[in-house]
């Protein structure tokens, strides 16, 4: 649940393989168990764990994800110049169970 | 005591810039951060400015000067954090 | 990434235990592994990714989770009679890597 | 030929209802389900219809007739699917 920082580094990235700066960047993760009582869980999240707690198999326990991200502003090239440009969903802002 | 820079922007890069701080001319008064940036083009005479302004990415600024080593497709950059550093950059082939 | 039908119950669902019918329905869950190409991932899940195979650890890796829910219509008791009600996110819809 | 039910419904439940078909004094005429659904408090006499109308919510309706042997807190309910069917509910003790 807890929100932990993480660098991210895009060089490798298609859709970011041409950013000049930054070159890297904070965005951060989620981890950790989804315990009860689960954090920022949602009516679908809780139910889930209940089943499990009954005892009933499930494929696939809650997962403390990221429920809120930053953008980030980057400079990239474009074309035949440079572009100041905001990349979408870069960073993890807030961590939940779902 | 705030940060000046040189400037240099295309219709949308200047968009984007405004926000940093205002403009007078060829000039950027940063609003909040210590550091300018630079984005040049590499090529046979020195570099070319594509890109001058207050620093408006996520990066700290430790140089006084600009200078670069690396370049992307013969684009370069660097941030500085000393009145028009960006105005020049010195490339280190 | 696959949506898998599970049937939900909630007497012993505090939030929904005053709900007279219906007494279950399938609320669906998310499973499988996030791998490539990540399915409906967005720029933080790939990047995550990304961190992972260039062989760095990472706390958690990418899950398989719900991104949209039908609210189900349900009749619960309130105060002195029943009433027709809406339960927010109650069965997933959509999956995706985060 | 559609499904009709006994109608009964505070104002916020008829609010909910009228998705379900067209209302016609006590009566409803059902847009898209078989079933009628009944609400009903249990107390010394007869049950007591709390909530009548076309079901909405979801679930199948096997029975023709209305009847129900589980309870809570004194209320109970039923789905069927004959026409009037939810008027009255039969509780089996």
């Amino acid at each position: 649940k807890a929100l932990q920082t993480v660098l991210g580094a895009w060089e490798e990235e298609r859709s970011l393989r041409y950013v000049l700066e930054p070159a890297t960047a904070a965005i951060n993760n989620c981890e950790g168990p989804c315990g009860f009582p689960l954090a920022e869980a949602n009516n679908h999240a809780i139910l889930l764990h209940s089943h499990e707690q009954s005892g009933q198999p499930l494929g696939r326990s809650p997962c403390c994800v990221p429920l809120r991200y930053a953008d980030l502003q980057v400079v990239e090239l474009k074309g035949a110049g440079t572009e100041i440009t905001i990349k979408p969903n870069m960073v993890a802002t807030r961590c939940g169970c779902r | 005591q705030k940060r000046r820079c040189a400037y240099l922007a295309s219709p949308s890069n200047a968009l984007h810039l405004k926000e940093a701080g205002n403009v007078s001319g060829a000039e950027q008064l940063c609003g909040h951060t210590p550091c300018c940036m630079g984005y040049f083009k590499l090529g046979y005479g020195p570099p070319i400015p594509d890109l001058l302004g207050c620093n408006v990415v996520q990066m700290e600024c430790p140089e006084s000067s600009c200078f670069s080593s690396h370049h992307m497709e013969n684009f370069t950059s660097c941030v500085c954090n000393t009145d028009f550093c960006n105005a020049n950059l010195t490339w280190l082939a």
